[in-house]
């Protein structure tokens, strides 16, 4: 018998292959208010005035967050920061459907969402200052922020997962971007998710950038709404600059997740800043594109329908900037107070109880820098950023 | 009972299992199948679906929602088939598991355990028989834990459970089923961050860990004129340093024995060790015996790679001869 | 301005979010012959009489392969072996399909597909006795097997990007199990080479179980076929105990990818036996399942495709059997001839180069095996598995 | 010309592509972007979109690729965009890029590059400053190089490129800008696998590697009674020990400095070897200096975690005082 080359050569004719492909898949984007302010009434959610106004208020408690966080870093008193201008109505629309009980899982350009489920302003701040002690997360059910992209969703997963298990009438809610869904972390975490069918809503703001990398570079998808579909869970694509179909989207989402059926949640929107303070984006976008996305301006598209529908007199949009205002500035002032710190703490909550080992080079150090004051020189101890 | 390190795992799985109803153990095959070496054998149909799960074949996964659900108050015991399987878990250990009490200032706490088997010489596949302590060993944060006896697999097992903190814990797949011991019945403890003295003698201290603790064992036992102190490091990390520099005080005389590759290996964090705090009592070099620096080759040849008895006579008497 | 919890509560009500769900996706299972022998003619291809006999052969050559395969490691002549009784279809339909310039990144089951493409068999043998050696894939595009699953994912796509930056007319083909479609790996890989449009056909052999974790435990997904999706890729389901219609579908992804389109094929089959030669798979299926697959037997489905198409009469089956015995005895005969082997062996290959540590490591273990020769009284020398 | 360190790696990428069309850069934002610190810079211009590409956010899968793109003769050079997001790629590493050569007994080689630029001190976010050196350079198979000057970092990096094997290239970010010196126009190579003597001395040897170099050299001119030894390591793997022995052999002491977490660091292997070879011309203990075993803390305290300079001046001292 002859093992030499046996392959087939193939005679192309019509034996009927006919390869599913992401056009054969319908995917609308569930909007409310379109971007001219016309809206579709049977859709908009039953509120009372003030939580309608108070959706406004809160994205722009993002916006000015952003503008003076930003002015914060510029001045050396913040690290490295990631804004959410273009996204306040993602931010707002989510994190108002969100229960109190619910976990968030951020990923950190979220601002409002974090503290409207109740972080102090002061510890976000402190955060961006590298501090420790503010990823605490104080006084809120809220993760770390994962700066490494990805890797919070199969930990947000198991959380997930001990909530079904201890039958909780809580979710799961990650916040992830559309470059975070390239991750093999997201894989798994996802199918997971399905297989357990945990309560966990995934979030993810698709605002079109992972850095300089454009979403149709990032995945040949057209969505990452059909992304879903590889883990048998369900998905909404929605757009994300109209915040009560964010609203009405997650909350839907998380009525299901509680029920035992995960869902990927895709919120289209638009970073319309830098990636981050260290980032030059007109390397790598046009400003004409830049320009068409501030067409569909979350704020102004809801001021509209505020305006419509007769709820928009009551809204002080200049006492809400300077309550804000001055909110951030204690906020800051806080900060700047925060107790006297000691090296100790780079040392402490690595282990329940200090090795030895940790202690002796806690120790040594501590040691050494009495000795040895001079390291300061060499030491920035930067409290403010 | 007289178990197998197998059946001490299994046992020590039963028992924490019944101790505490948080406790939920899930990886690949681990349910109907009982586990590909019967570690978790049993426990389905004792404890339930909800708290044995079969996982996909999802490393990060495994490893990630073991964080998330120990971060939710559970104690999660996840299995990786095999340790050549767990580098792509790397990630979530050092990203996630290691570091959330230490992010969070202990507000959220990761007291969970992966278990996987490690080492060489069952002829198993490609991948199968990696021993990479010396790289996990390396992150701060998530204790590593290598039993070599039943009683420890046993002991150690339930205190890695119990454990506040994240526990890797290798066990030496070799000697599963090879060797047999007492192990009590009942629940107790071995500390981790604790090595064994498990012979005493003053001419040198041998050091070793895991499956290369038997042929260390059997090497010193041919060596009728040495009288060597054996001792086994049980946790990699945290290190029990005090425990070797003693004996090496004793002796001055010291080799490390371990299955992994030279080079970057454990062995030289302990040769370290010794050099800090011993150096002066040294009569002789430190020795290691160790796995070459390459992958571990396939089944043919994988007992070339092994230091076997003979390899660590040679080290203890040239050790000696100094 | 207050801080605390500001989550607006959801009334629920119609707001006329329509979540995506995988029930919205038709994915039919392309298939030529049917279990009962019928045929749809349209599909057949256009094969000359010897060539559709050749996959008879080929099929047969596979199962007498996994039975004389797991007889040897019985014997302890192999190491754990795994087959791929069940999957002969699958296999063959799709390693005819492959011009021998094309590179498979093999996973384990394909024998047959591996020696149609070259491979010698007595290196197929001592790749299971665990010998370095045949991992050269003499004579033959194959890369060495991917024992650690998943992990040739992105291998894969890179090599095919080599393929497309060099304009040649090949393709890579990854054959994986279903559980390799849960791996971070796979995901990677695959994102990667949709947003790349590299020439690879990724091969998903479906045979419903990873180890004991039934297909259905480990994805929510119905079908593997729909998580090429996630990736906007292509994708085609097969009867995988089809082998026409594996063959038909193979052909079409392979042409597809050639153009820029990497392709998904998820064929349905079921692994009959253990999953290796260590496992015992009546601890977790019934015997109710494993013979309600014997139906669909590829071989038995093929014959009654021979019979009525007239081409079966000039198959003979023993002298199949008896060639490829032979065949099978000489390569285990050539096998352990295998060249007198030397410890070297495990320290070169490395690097291009041998590190002095390296050099010194293998010197030294040289002069031990000299010195000491009671060293092999624990090494067991295994060359024939 | 006068060049950083980054810059010095972005002639060393021009310089390439230009000597070898097979030579092809990808990683996250490296195209238009010109890379987060720019040491891509210009690429994209002068190679095209071919050659010059950025990739999703999968570090998986730019490590696979390029293991991929390497075995069917490109020369890839992938960047991971910070270290901390190096661990997701272990397993390519460890399981298909430092193996490939050796399981099919050199029919397919992975002549490719990860760079990528690792430590402390630029003030960046959470797992962006990780040191694993330790835990990468254990990978059998994998060569491990960091250069700590603009002209090795050119030097190297044309030298990684090049070589047969995958080379994991970590680049010092904290001094990426922060010195400058004289770099030769043209391409030349500097070795891999070879540490260089930066200084002299009789006294005391002391050895570093990376961004920690330059404050060792720092602490050495800081301290005027002691005629140190400087090595630069330049390559973990593999490890040059011939040189390290040479100067312990001659000057009785040793220092060495790592930013990376002590425990299992590559420090223990330095002195391992010392250990092994030149034990007996030791007069002191060996010292290390090196980062905690914790993670690097976030941005404003991570200075206290960096082995200043003062920290190495009193462990040489120490050492002198022996
Ligand atoms: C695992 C990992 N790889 C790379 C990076 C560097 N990085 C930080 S943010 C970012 C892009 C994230 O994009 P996306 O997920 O879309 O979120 P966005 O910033 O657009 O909101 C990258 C590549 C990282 N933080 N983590
Ligand atoms: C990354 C990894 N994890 C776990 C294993 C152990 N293992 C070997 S085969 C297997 C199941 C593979 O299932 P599938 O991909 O469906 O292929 P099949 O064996 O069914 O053909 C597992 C879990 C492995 N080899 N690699
Ligand atoms: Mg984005
Ligand atoms: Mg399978």
């Amino acid at each position: 018998m002859d093992n030499s080359p046996q392959s087939i050569s193939f005679t192309p004719g019509d034996v009927g292959v006919d390869p599913i492909s992401q056009g054969d898949v319908d995917i609308e984007t569930y909007s409310v208010v379109d971007p001219d302010g016309s809206f579709d009434s049977e859709r908009v959610p039953d509120l009372s005035d003030d939580e309608f106004r108070d959706l406004y208020r809160w994205m722009l408690v993002q916006r000015v967050y952003d503008d003076r966080a930003t002015k914060l870093q510029r001045r050396g008193q913040l690290g490295t920061i990631a804004s959410g201008r273009g996204q306040e109505a993602s931010i707002v629309g989510s994190g108002s459907a969100l229960s109190l009980d619910d976990w968030i899982f951020p990923y950190g350009r979220e601002a409002a969402a974090l503290l409207m489920h109740g972080l102090p302003l002061r510890d976000l701040l402190m955060y961006w200052r590298g501090i420790e002690d503010a990823s605490r997360m104080r006084n809120a059910n809220i993760v770390p922020m994962s700066i490494s992209v990805g890797a919070h969703v199969p930990f947000a997963t198991g959380k997930a997962w001990g909530m079904q298990l201890g039958d909780e009438d809580t979710v799961t809610f990650t916040n992830l971007g559309d470059g975070a869904t390239s991750t093999g972390a997201f894989h798994e975490g996802m199918n997971l998710a399905g297989v357990l069918g945990v309560p966990a809503v995934f979030f993810c703001l698709n605002n079109q950038y992972a850095i300089s990398l454009s979403f149709d570079e990032q995945t040949n998808a057209e969505t990452v709404a059909q992304k879903a579909l590889a883990y048998g869970i369900d998905s909404i694509r929605v757009d994300g600059n109209d915040v009560l179909a964010v609203y009405n989207a997650v909350s839907t989402a998380r009525e299901r997740a509680l029920e035992g059926n995960p869902v990927l949640v895709e919120a289209v929107t638009y970073r319309r800043g830098a990636h981050t303070t260290s980032d030059d984006p007109t390397r790598y976008r046009s400003d004409e594109e830049v320009e068409k996305w501030k067409d569909r301006d979350p704020l102004e598209r809801y001021r509209s329908f505020l305006e419509e529908t007769g709820r928009w007199d009551a809204v002080d949009e200049a006492a809400i900037r300077e309550e804000f205002g001055t909110e951030f500035e204690e906020a800051v002032e806080a900060a700047d107070e925060f107790e006297e710190r000691d090296v100790e703490e780079i040392f402490e909550y690595l282990y329940k109880e200090m090795p030895p080992e940790l202690e002796r080079q806690l120790a040594g150090l501590e040691d050494f820098l009495e000795e040895r004051p001079d390291v300061y020189d060499h030491i920035e101890r930067r409290p403010k950023g | 009972m007289n178990a197998t390190i197998i059946e001490a795992v299994n046992d020590a799985l039963h028992k924490e299992m019944e101790n505490d109803d948080k406790t939920v153990v899930f990886g690949q095959d681990v349910a109907e199948s009982g586990g590909v070496f019967r570690a978790t054998e049993g426990l389905l149909a004792e404890f339930g679906s909800d708290r044995v799960l079969d996982a996909p074949l999802s490393e990060i996964a495994i490893a990630g929602a073991a964080v998330g659900l120990a971060t939710h108050g559970y104690r999660p015991v996840a299995e990786i088939q095999f340790s050549g399987f767990l580098p792509p878990a790397f990630d979530q250990l050092v990203t996630n598991a290691s570091r959330i009490r230490w992010r969070t200032r202990g507000e959220l706490t990761a007291p969970m355990v992966v278990r996987t088997p490690y080492g060489a010489g069952v002829r198993a596949l490609e991948h199968h028989s990696e021993s990479l302590e010396g790289a996990y060993g390396h992150i701060p944060g998530l204790k590593l834990a290598i039993p070599s006896t039943p009683h420890d697999a046993k002991g150690m097992l339930i205190s890695a459970i119990r454990d506040p903190d994240p526990v890797l814990f290798m066990e030496p797949k070799h000697v599963y089923r090879s060797l047999r011991e007492d192990v009590p019945e009942e629940t107790y403890t071995e500390p981790l961050g604790k090595a064994a003295v498990r012979r005493e003698g003053t001419d040198v201290t041998v050091v070793s860990w895991g499956s290369m603790m038997h042929n260390t064992i059997e090497a010193v036992d041919n060596l009728e004129n040495v009288d060597a102190e054996i001792i086994d490091l049980r946790t990699i990390s945290p290190f029990d340093r005090e425990t070797v520099l003693e004996s090496v005080r004793k002796t001055g005389r010291c080799v490390v024995v371990h299955e992994a590759a030279k080079t970057g290996g454990f062995g030289g964090e302990v040769i370290a060790a010794i050099n800090d705090d011993a150096l002066m009592y040294l009569e002789a070099p430190i020795n290691r015996v160790t796995g070459f620096d390459i992958p571990v080759p396939l089944l043919s040849m994988e007992d070339f790679y092994i230091p076997h008895p003979p390899r660590i006579e040679e080290a203890i008497e040239e050790t000696m001869s100094h």
